[in-house]
């Protein structure tokens, strides 16, 4: 297990290579002058000689990305040209803010994914099964955004059920312990606000978590069919055990390992979602951040917020793979 | 009669499948008394797999479904027993061995979770000693080191030893029959020695009654008391290993064994039963391997024939022994060149 | 009465055919698949949607009597009536129109961002598992590398580099989509390669071209034309979701995702100009789903015995 | 008769085992560990052991199919591991192979028509007038009717589709085949027909044969001469009758009398191994038998007994025949 892990980290070191050099030729192959680029078209001569000069443009390319890969090492993620601020110090709480949506939004994927996939698989051909396959045929289909800006329309402005956005009511923000609100309000020990809190996190998650919770839906059916058709399977029926031990103990255990790998990659997809959900319903999150950055042509936070995300996504998939391991004893190294 | 403990009647299970309706079992009879070994032999296809998974009502269903017939365990009806009565009988009472030790096992749980499982199903006992019980039939069943085996998993044993373990969970129970679908067609011929022998001692040790599915007729000759020869979901044919292997009746088995290539005899040219085993099929009327026989007339083509009593229990499906000259004449075949 | 003339004992004898010898004509696996397809009834509708879309967007000029930039300043907004069948936008566009020219745009991006990503995806794959070896290495980690990013977020960050525009969205989701068929290829190369009839092939002496061409692709394009099918789905949404974002179609061009974005501010006032463009993207992706479903499922790597 | 075919020197095949951090080599699976004997013109020599005893990967590592560690092959005076992989691929043509998964073994989207005209096109039987008769009249040696090459393998039973391998093998009248388990995927009705036919087509074209098998009544029933092998090695080798009658080495004799006989009054003097075969990635030292060889000696277990031949044509590894 530990040879596996070790193993696991250095295959990791030219894969976060390689990222770095993509989020560095954002800021630096643009087409054209990059500092004229990004400084916009009313930049005068003197700003652009600055800006040319910190990003070391005339340097060649090598010496460059240098510099740009030392710099993150240090955690220096640049800073933002429209803030004027270090990047590093205003991604944390967003950070913390997408990682609490992401959080809930796959918790939503995979309590409901996992469920009516199994029960689609036991009662295989039921009004039950036939009914989620097609809600989960439909959730696969449907653009985050979309669902996203529907949801909004009617939980929250035609039926007022639910808040329309932001993570918090504006006029009683809260003093930031964590940054995670759903932990800051039960620290402060103020129960009302750890509703409101919930409340504003329902519709962003449900909106973010559908697309995942069909997925997982689909794949934990279809792994558990082919598992209950296996010869252990009929083992087990053989040896007198009852169908829930068949289908919770020995079915799930075995089926959860492909339907792990794919929530794995569905935190990729909900990452990424999360750039057009947190715009929709104003989440302070990283996406939104990197979307307010692509319109203002803020270069060093897109560059900076995409490897990001990029990276928690890889470690993500590290877990995944290490979890595997784990649940599968045949994986050994 | 009454030590019978097993015993299948006209046992009719069909598929349903996109291709129309297959009769994998098709009217089969037979029993099987206490502490008696009986092989049930054919080839692919002839049903005989789907027969002992019937007894079990493992059929996967669908598409299978038993539509006929009485399957009597101990008097018991078990062909139209409840889910829940069948999982009190089921590896406490009858249990069973597959062909594939390699993927019968769970992979993702230890040896010892798996046989714990199985005997506090059946048994009301702590945990330690339903675990204190495995590791006894592990050494039962002579596998070595049972006390460090029992925490490991089924990747990390080789195919022998996983049917060991196979059969260690089958018997923890004492069940009065084991029924063991190809139990060593999976393994080597070395190691099918052992658990050949492994299964004499526990059918002699413990009066273990066997159902043993092959289709080796050297496993047979060497395991059983008693032999039912299946072809196309029907019994042709039955009788003690002695009468079936020395004196067959039915022109299959005779083929069959004709065609076997034998360690211990020398053979010019082997001897073949031309064409494939038919596919059962409800459609048919005639006899079943009438395509394939070479005393096949025109009668085998329009019906079927019954199973012919010859002797106390000693039958063969076949309209040859509708008279005897013609009995006579067809055992004379054996000796033609 | 007994046959008393036997027949010869001869091993080569024809074994017969079942029952239904002699109407068994030769069936090619591609005519089962495509016969089994024809019995899915989610498939043909599949079918059905993408076809009636296609002909939306081929016959748009036809089905209206307006153009896709026309703008009637008076009817901002109006809901959809007998004139305007899905009601207008905010700068009183027919919907109706925007979406038939739209579905122009979505279906030919998805088409040739997928085909792209088809092309050097199997490429890159085919190379990286028939040779193996270095070649293998680079090849898949240059694979794990795009993979390691969301692929939205990769789509962002290659549009950031070549700026945006409807062309350059489809290049984007076209190399977003290149490691997912190079891996996909790849695998099935590599397992193809340890297959018997591979083996045999080489036994027979056959050169490596003919085993590439005539044994390893044929029998990779199943799969191919799966995740093809489903990937022309994926390759829409993700095109929308750039529109959406600002970083694809420029007005004034009907891009569904763009027509959603555009339209956000008029969510409460005017619904129809978010639901309609939003059941378009859906429908068209739930068509290719559908088919690539059924195809799944006709195509089955393990044939049908 | 007794001309050699083939030779085969000191053969090896080691698969490399990668592991550890870096996924480097840590050691080799010795899949076949220094095999040799020959192969005379128009012999059926037989091949038997369990499973992972070596027996298929050395009837693949003779046509290069898997390549060779070390070793000699050498067939008709030309050792066969020193040619290009272009003159080799000329050499398949007089080299065959048939291979025990009937249906894995045929390309499931070509008809039988292209199956069996693939080798012909490879080896210069260009027209295709020429191509279809060769086909027609290669189905109807093995058996099958000329119609049938249109059909695809899939619309064919297991023997039918063996039936199809051996054409295809013949079709550019090989010298030697290779045939890798080729009946233990069909029935027993269905194999004796295979056996009967493989028979008469060696008879009629002349065939040497190298039949791999783990059924030993099947290999006895075919071969003149068989090697047995364990391990990756070979532990005895001579003709049929010798082996069966008086096997030499404990483990033939075991295996011998392991394997079940369909005669109630055969009583057999059963030697139950104990144990499994061990893995070939750390083989015993010594003799690599000598773990479960009831008769094993404090020399088995240093020294790795030599191959040598104790009586005419007689060949066996093992100290106590020395």
């Amino acid at each position: 297990m530990l040879s596996y892990t070790v193993r696991r980290l250095l295959i990791l070191i030219p894969v976060l290579l390689g990222m770095t050099i993509i989020t560095f030729s954002i800021v630096h192959l643009i087409p054209g002058n990059p500092a004229q680029v990004i400084l916009g078209e009313s930049a005068t001569d003197q700003q652009i000689q600055n800006l040319e000069e910190t990003m070391g443009i005339n340097e060649p390319y090598v010496k460059q990305y240098w510099i740009y890969l030392t710099d993150l090492l240090q955690g220096d993620l640049g800073t933002s040209l429209k803030t004027k601020s270090e990047v590093v110090s205003e991604i944390g709480p967003k950070l913390a803010a997408t990682a609490e949506l992401t959080f809930f939004a796959m918790l939503f994927a995979i309590i409901v994914g996992v469920n009516a996939g199994i029960v689609s698989a036991w009662k295989q051909n039921s009004w039950f099964d036939i009914l989620a396959m097609v809600v989960a045929l439909i959730g696969v289909s449907m653009p985050v955004f979309w669902l996203a800006l529907m949801e909004k329309w009617f939980f929250a402005q035609e039926l007022g059920w639910l808040p329309s956005g932001g993570r918090e009511s504006s006029r009683d923000p809260i003093e930031p312990i964590t940054h995670f609100f759903v932990i800051d309000s039960i620290l402060h020990g103020d129960m009302e606000r750890l509703v409101t809190t919930l409340k504003h996190l329902v519709l962003p998650s449900v909106a973010l978590g559908t697309i995942p919770m069909a997925i997982i839906a689909r794949m934990t059916r279809s792994s558990m069919l082919e598992v209950m058709k296996s010869d252990y399977i009929r083992t087990i029926r053989a040896k007198g055990s009852g169908q829930i031990i068949v289908i919770y103990k020995h079915a799930l255990r075995n089926a959860t390992i492909p339907v792990l790998t794919v929530i794995g990659l569905q935190t990729g997809v909900l990452l990424g979602g999360a750039i057009l959900t947190e715009t929709i319903f104003s989440w302070p999150g990283i996406g939104r951040y990197v979307y307010d950055a692509i319109t203002f042509r803020d270069y060093p936070v897109i560059q900076s917020g995409i490897l990001v995300i990029a990276f928690i996504f890889v470690m993500i998939n590290l877990i995944v793979d290490l979890l595997y391991a784990y649940i599968d004893p045949r994986i050994k190294y | 009669m009454d030590n019978i403990v097993l015993e299948l009647k006209d046992l009719h299970t069909h598929f349903f499948t996109d291709n129309g309706e297959i009769p994998a079992v098709d009217g089969v009879s037979f029993d099987l008394k206490k502490g008696e070994v009986v092989g049930v032999v054919g080839e692919s296809g002839s049903g005989k797999s789907v027969t002992s998974l019937s007894v079990m009502q493992l059929i996967p269903n669908p598409p299978g479904k038993i539509v006929g017939g009485e399957i009597l365990f101990k008097g018991e009806n078990l062909a139209n027993a409840s889910e829940k009565r069948m999982r009190k009988i089921r590896g406490n009472e009858i249990s069973m061995i597959f062909q594939e030790p390699m993927t019968s096992l769970d992979p993702v749980f230890t040896i010892g979770n798996q046989l714990i499982e199985a005997i506090r199903f059946h048994q009301k006992i702590s945990k330690k000693q339903a675990r204190q019980r495995a590791i006894h039939m592990l050494e039962l069943v002579g596998i070595p080191r049972a006390d460090e085996i029992v925490d490991e998993y089924p990747h990390q044993l080789s195919g022998g030893m996983r049917q060991r373990v196979m059969i260690a969970m089958s018997m923890s129970l004492n069940p009065e029959v084991l029924i063991a679908d190809e139990p060593t067609t999976a393994l080597d011929v070395t190691i099918q020695a052992q658990i050949l022998d492994l299964m004499r001692n526990l059918n002699q040790e413990q009066g273990t009654s066997i159902l043993l599915i092959t289709h080796d007729l050297g496993v047979v000759s060497e395991m059983c008391d008693r032999v039912v020869v299946m072809y196309s979901g029907q019994v042709v044919e039955e009788g003690t290993v002695r009468e079936i292997i020395k004196d067959p009746q039915h022109p299959y088995t005779k083929g069959l064994i004709r065609s076997l290539p034998n360690l211990y005899k020398k053979e010019q040219k082997l001897y073949s039963i031309p064409g494939t085993v038919m596919k059962p099929s409800t459609e048919y009327v005639g006899c079943r391997f009438a395509s394939r026989c070479e005393f096949a007339f025109d009668r085998c083509f329009n019906e079927n024939p019954d199973l012919y009593e010859l002797n106390h229990q000693r039958k063969s499906r076949c309209f040859l022994h509708d008279e005897e000259k013609e009995v006579g004449e067809f055992v004379d075949t054996n000796t033609r060149s | 009465m007994v046959k008393t003339e036997h027949k010869p004992e001869l091993s080569n004898e024809q074994e017969p055919l079942n029952q239904n010898d002699k109407q068994t004509k030769a069936i090619s696996p591609w005519k089962d698949a495509f016969k089994q397809l024809r019995r899915n009834r989610l498939a043909i509708t599949g079918f059905i949607i993408i076809f009636i879309f296609l002909m939306m967007g081929i016959l748009a000029p036809f089905l209206t009597d307006f153009t896709y930039k026309e703008q009637m300043l008076t009817d901002r907004l109006t809901p959809p009536n007998s004139q305007y069948w899905l009601g207008t936008d905010d700068l009183g566009r027919d919907i109706f129109t925007r979406i038939a020219y739209g579905a122009r745009i979505s279906l030919a991006v998805g088409f040739f961002a997928i085909v792209g990503a088809l092309v050097f995806g199997s490429l890159l794959g085919i190379i990286a598992g028939y040779f193996g070896k270095w070649v293998d290495m680079l090849i898949s980690r240059i694979f794990d590398i795009l993979l390691a990013f969301p692929s939205i977020l990769l789509a962002i960050a290659v549009v950031a580099i070549l700026g945006s525009s409807l062309q350059n969205a489809l290049i984007a989701i076209s190399i977003i989509n290149i490691p997912i068929f190079g891996r996909l290829v790849r695998s099935k190369v590599i397992s193809l390669r340890e297959e018997e009839y591979i083996l045999a092939a080489k036994a027979q002496g056959l050169k490596h071209g003919r085993i590439i061409f005539h044994h390893i692709l044929p029998n990779s394009l199943a799969p191919i034309i799966v995740q093809a099918t489903l990937g022309f789905g994926t390759a829409i949404l993700e095109a929308a979701a750039l529109g959406f974002l600002g970083l694809g179609a420029s007005e004034p061009d009907p891009e569904w995702g763009k027509m959603l974005s555009d339209s956000q501010a008029y969510i409460q006032l005017a619904p129809w100009t978010l639901i309609f463009p939003g059941v378009s993207i859906m429908l068209v992706v739930l068509g290719f789903n559908l088919i690539g479903d059924g195809l799944r499922d006709a195509l089955d790597p393990r044939m049908k015995n | 008769m007794s001309t050699p075919i083939l030779e085969v020197k000191g053969l090896k095949k080691y698969f490399d085992i990668r592991g550890g951090v870096f996924g480097k080599k840590v050691g080799d699976v010795k899949a076949v560990d220094d095999v040799s004997f020959t192969v005379n013109r128009g012999e059926i020599l037989g091949l038997v052991g369990e499973s992972g005893c070596g027996k298929s990967t050395t009837g693949k590592a003779l046509l290069r199919l898997v390549e060779p560690t070390d070793g000699e092959v050498i067939f008709e005076d030309e050792n066969i591991l020193d040619l290009s992989k272009e003159q080799m691929r000329r050499l398949r043509k007089d080299m065959q192979i048939v291979f025990q998964d009937p249906y894995a073994s045929l390309n499931p989207r070509h008809t039988v028509e292209k199956i069996i005209s693939e080798p012909l096109i490879t080896h210069g039987v260009e027209s295709s007038k020429e191509q279809k008769e060769r086909v027609k009249e290669l189905l109807e040696v093995v058996g099958l009717e000329a119609d049938h090459a249109s059909r695809y393998p899939h619309q064919f039973s297991g023997g039918q589709r063996q039936r199809i391998g051996i054409a295809r093998a013949l079709a550019n009248n090989p010298k030697l085949i290779v045939c890798d388990e080729p009946v233990s995927a069909l029935d027993v009705s269905v194999q004796s027909q295979i056996l009967n036919l493989m028979e008469e087509l060696r008879d009629k074209y002349h065939l040497t044969y190298i039949f791999i098998a783990h059924d030993l009544s099947v290999v006895k029933h075919i071969s003149d001469r068989v090697g047995v092998m364990y391990l990756g090695g070979l532990v005895e080798l001579t003709t049929k009758d010798q082996l069966y009658e008086s096997p030499k080495h404990p483990y033939t004799q075991a295996l011998l009398s392991a394997v079940p006989v369909a005669d109630p009054d055969y009583e057999v003097d059963r030697v139950i191994l104990e144990g499994d075969v061990p893995s070939p990635s750390n083989p015993p030292s010594g003799c690599p038998f000598h773990t479960r060889c009831p008769m094993a000696m404090d020399v088995c277990k240093e020294v790795k007994p030599e191959f040598r031949e104790i009586e005419d044509q007689h060949f066996v590894a093992c100290h106590l025949y020395e």
